[in-house]
């Protein structure tokens, strides 16, 4: 995202959204195959933690439920949708999928906690290289179960790494309560290893994005930090398994967050936004669909 | 009355064994009811048995241990990872741990554990979420694995495991889960004719009805035995080759006497597996059908697996990199000499 | 040890010190090969915690510096010299060697962190199993870099298992000091996962024992707990590998287990409490050496 | 000139490719000075270059994810596990990650980085740090592995490892490091002849002086090679048995093609591995030459390795569990139908 401010935050948001809304339609058609995890309920957090990346310098690690972090990073809507329609003008020309995206600094895998020693090694390359970049890693709140966040919290707070870990909680890994999955707080697990930690309970764009500009400053200043949000996913876990009390979801549609941010926004302003998002994003799912089938290259053969 | 389905199969196991033994227990990420697990083989056993059924975290490394841990005191856990893709996050457990402590310890514990697992792709789940890793398992001492297919008496292999006394690792295949649990019906499954061993981890040997002579064996287990019947079928229409297809479940140990009798009717043996092909099963059967049935063998064994490389996510590129139909009649063809 | 008080508690860190003295001696004078790590220094921690131990009923998991913990549980002496020396009538029949025992509910392994996921297995199954056993397992400072450490707190926790975490922080891993390779507290790790936790820096047995006493109970509640120590080992990792100050060493000399503890007896009382060990450990010394030689037999065949 | 110890070979190698490479970085635990390392392969490194030398915590699992993000960012880190037996720590990061990321981000990315372990028992250490895990490795796409042996030019192995820009895991041998280097003088070693072969994992042939057959082909890699020239002296001594022994580096990909050539004049290969046998490398190389040195096979591939099951601490049980040269020249005479 290289605009910034309010208006944009919004827009994002809903250019987020709107992808992800498509994707589910077209897995309900039966036109996509494979897996996603849309991320609709939880935007504010790529947009409001990913607006104070720098393009081109920055690098982003992201999880299974990465579409709305690749989007706000890289704004490569033709390059994901192609990716996950299995075409060769994808992302990774349709090798990765949904859930393993590269592009620019922009990196994510399927395994659960997996990624976060990656994004550990690449705070490391970055600081030796000394040009201020930060890395950012997003995990969800069932990941940390895995050994592996401790193992690198210890690491980036000893190295005093340049890392932010953000950890969304959506209250859900899969089907599984995190009263079930995690014991003690989330600032407490960070500061624990002596690294620094802010929560935020909010699905408020602004909100998320101002705390989030404190502890990147944070973390450009050379040590790592943990933003912990409270967050909420709307939709299934993947495809169409929810088992969630549709009473409890049903409430959280009320604070979501084109909701809280759109709220404030000017109705015909708003409108507007939206118009040309969709534009935006119909034009980049006509590029996607215009994409050839991936083929085996000699490459893979 | 049509066949149930495979996950069904194994979930009437899992409830079986749960009420044969009490001292079993079923962990795993997400295994609880409604949900009962990410492909429903645990459902209803958290409803049936409440205290019995553990969800938990997503800690697959430690969860290896904690199962080793409860068997060393007497439970039967039952492990369930989510996607075989996942044990190599317990393999540390499953090596140093799992497999040495009954013999390390000199044989003062026993592990009754078994870990199940559903491997393969074919369903676009893309690079960490489609592989068959059981060839890692290959190489593991004192542990027993078995491969389920959709042959095999799915319910009677699930109960089998939790009975062993040591450690088994239980295969399962994510396409089988959704298809008919085939078992021969008067020693046939359609228009085969079938012979089954005995055992916890038994094979299907499958042949052309009167057919003593066969062109080549076809070894396959899990996921590509519906791949080897569907080719020796294509085999025998389109080109008149009348293959064997031995469907062992026994990988470790590793169950080569149906396939070395099959050899002795055919003189070559096909190796299929949906891993990747090096260091993959089919070397360890190619190894030992080598030494074991040098004399029977008129050509070398010919192995056919995956690509050496990731399993890509476009449906395209993924059935171009699995073994399908195709490649194994296209292997079998060249085997024994005939024109594709 | 079934014997209990401040004596008994003296001759079982002697005996410790004395067999692991021995086991030095014959491997400096090659009589043995292989590997072993002495708890020289740390006495105080087997033997001020496992004396809240209930032989038969509550289970021990130790690591790769065990031979501290293994004697204080079992009382075995032979056995263990005779598995040291790859004798038949070892623990394990001299399959495991010096980091690999099992006895009457005592494992060890030599994989640092592996067995913190047996341990926890273990406290589940005894909670099932409903007699009230607790069970105990001792990491060092260097084990709390792996990851399976955080995964088992959690899952204690979560599962109220009555596990006892003893961490024996004796400065180093290795050659690591605990600086270079720790950072926040052990305290506060085992709170972030909601498991209370005890400090206690000290070589001496008696507040060992005590502190340990409490959180003994508080497990036996039906909770998990962390105990930390803070300790020191006097000799080298292994057999001769160390790189610290020998001045530093030299220090902490003066407060080693046997000299704190030592130095409240009675000058008579304490050699012979001396002498009657020195005795045991001939004889079992004796019983290993006539055992014969590990061969492999049918089962390993 | 004695010839230098292979533990100072391999470590003048990474003092000439931390020289050589400014992007190198080496990270492990304890492998600061003045330890250097438990085995001081990483000696005097941190003084030389205090800046790019990082000692860990001990926390496998990640270190092997960590060194990937450096290599993804363009640095060369070179990771030292401690033991061999806790590459199992990291096997999701190495088969979920390393094995993965270059192909699966579509090329996009690079990994060079060398992970360094030393295999392989004869120490007395015991069940977990004796093993030869390296079979684990073989069944990874997308990586490289390099066995070092005694015979080889170890600093060229170890620069060659550094400059190439795939993942490279280079497995060592506790054994080797105390032992000297041999290099060959005027085509021979001691009283072999020796031909090398190029490339980054070259292969060394030896035979018998003068002889261009041979009763048998030893394959051999890393802590076998010493035993496998033993053997093969043995063997001409006591049997008057001439074998030629070829020592590969290049375990993936595999380097078959100096074993096909032996082959070639002794129709019989014999491959000898540390590790335990089931799902071993000997398993792939045997799957390899039937199938591509089928005519030039007069009897089928023998495999020489540990029994399948642990490494046990006494030494009369590690000695009996993996194999010597009695069992390697026990498995010759019985290949070439000699009496033993
Ligand atoms: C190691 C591993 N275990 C299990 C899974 C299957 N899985 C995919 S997403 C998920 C839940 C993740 O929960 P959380 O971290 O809270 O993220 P969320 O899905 O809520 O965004 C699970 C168990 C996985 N991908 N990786
Ligand atoms: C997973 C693993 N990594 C490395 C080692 C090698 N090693 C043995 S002991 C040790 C240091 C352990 O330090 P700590 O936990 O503090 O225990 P201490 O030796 O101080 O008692 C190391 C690195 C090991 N045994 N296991
Ligand atoms: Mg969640
Ligand atoms: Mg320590």
């Amino acid at each position: 995202m290289t605009a910034s401010g309010p208006e944009a935050r919004y827009r994002g948001m809903y250019l987020i959204r709107r992808f992800e809304e498509t994707l589910l339609d077209m897995f309900s058609q039966g036109l996509l195959v494979g897996t996603t995890h849309t991320c609709i309920g939880q935007e504010a957090d790529a947009v409001g933690v990913i607006g104070h990346m720098r393009p081109g310098l920055d690098q982003v690690v992201s999880n299974h439920r990465c579409h709305g972090h690749y989007i706000a990073f890289t704004g490569d809507l033709a390059g994901l949708a192609a990716e996950v329609m299995g075409r060769s003008g994808g992302t990774c020309s349709g090798r990765g999928g949904s859930q393993h995206l590269c592009r620019d600094g922009f990196y994510t895998n399927g395994v659960q906690g997996s990624i976060v020693p990656l994004a550990t090694g690449i705070a490391l390359a970055e600081r030796e290289r000394g040009d201020g970049a930060i890395t950012t890693v997003f995990i969800g709140d069932g990941t940390l179960g895995q050994g592996a966040v401790y193992e690198c919290l210890n690491m980036a707070s000893l190295w005093r790494l340049p890392l932010l870990f953000v950890v969304e909680n959506n209250r859900y890994a899969q089907t599984t309560p995190v009263e079930l999955a995690v014991a003690g707080t989330v600032p407490d697990r960070a500061r624990a290893f002596g690294v620094d930690a802010a929560h935020v309970a909010s699905t408020d764009v602004e909100e998320i994005h101002a705390v989030a500009g404190e502890m990147v400053e944070h973390v450009r200043s050379g040590r790592p930090a943990v933003l912990s949000i409270d967050t909420y996913r709307l939709r299934a876990h993947s495809k169409g398994d929810d088992v969630r009390d549709p009473a409890e979801v049903d409430a959280r549609w009320a604070t979501e967050p084109l909701a809280v941010a759109g709220a404030r926004l000017d109705a015909a302003r708003r409108a507007a936004l939206e118009a040309d998002a969709d534009r935006e994003l119909a034009e980049a799912l006509a590029v996607a669909h215009a994409s050839p089938v991936a083929v085996l290259d000699e490459a893979l053969a | 009355m049509s066949p149930p389905r495979c996950g069904a199969e194994l979930n009437r196991g899992l409830h079986e064994a749960m009420a044969a033994f009490p001292a079993m227990y079923v962990l795993g990420e997400d295994v609880l009811d409604p949900y009962g697990g990410a492909f429903k083989i645990t459902r209803g056993l958290s409803e049936a048995f409440p205290d019995r059924v553990i969800t938990t975290p997503i800690s697959e490394a430690s969860l290896f241990g904690v199962a080793a841990g409860m068997a060393i005191r007497g439970l039967r856990p039952v492990l369930e990872i989510m996607f075989g893709d996942f044990i190599t996050l317990g393999f540390d457990q499953i090596v140093n741990g799992i497999s040495k402590f009954r013999e390390m310890y000199d044989d003062q514990v026993t592990l009754p554990l078994v870990v199940r697992t559903p491997m393969g792709g074919r369903r676009g789940y893309g690079p960490t979420h489609s592989q068959s890793l059981e060839k890692f398992l290959m190489g593991v001492p004192n542990i027993r694995m078995v491969a389920a297919s959709e042959v095999h008496d799915l319910a009677g292999l699930m109960t089998a495991a939790v009975a062993d006394d040591d450690p088994v690792f239980l295969i399962e295949n994510k396409v089988m889960y959704g298809r008919p649990n085939l078992r021969p019906v008067d020693g046939r499954i359609g228009e085969l004719d079938v012979t089954e061993s005995g055992g916890p981890s038994p094979a299907l040997t499958f042949s052309g009805s009167g057919f003593t002579e066969a062109a080549a064996t076809l070894v396959a287990y899990g996921g590509m035995v519906p791949i080897a019947l569907e080719a020796a079928t294509a085999l025998i229409m389109e080109h008149e080759v009348f293959c064997e297809v031995v469907a062992i479940s026994g990988l470790l140990p590793l169950d080569l006497d149906p396939v070395l009798a099959s050899l002795s009717r055919s003189g070559v043996v096909v190796t299929l597996e949906e891993g990747t092909l090096t260091g993959g099963i089919g070397a360890e059967i190619a190894a030992r059908v080598q030494e074991q049935g040098w004399d029977d063998l008129r050509r070398p064994v010919v192995r056919v697996a995956a690509r050496d490389g990731i399993i890509p996510s476009a449906p395209t590129l993924e059935d171009a990199v699995l073994p399908g139909v195709a490649h194994v009649t296209r292997a079998v063809l060249g085997a024994v000499g005939a024109r594709a």
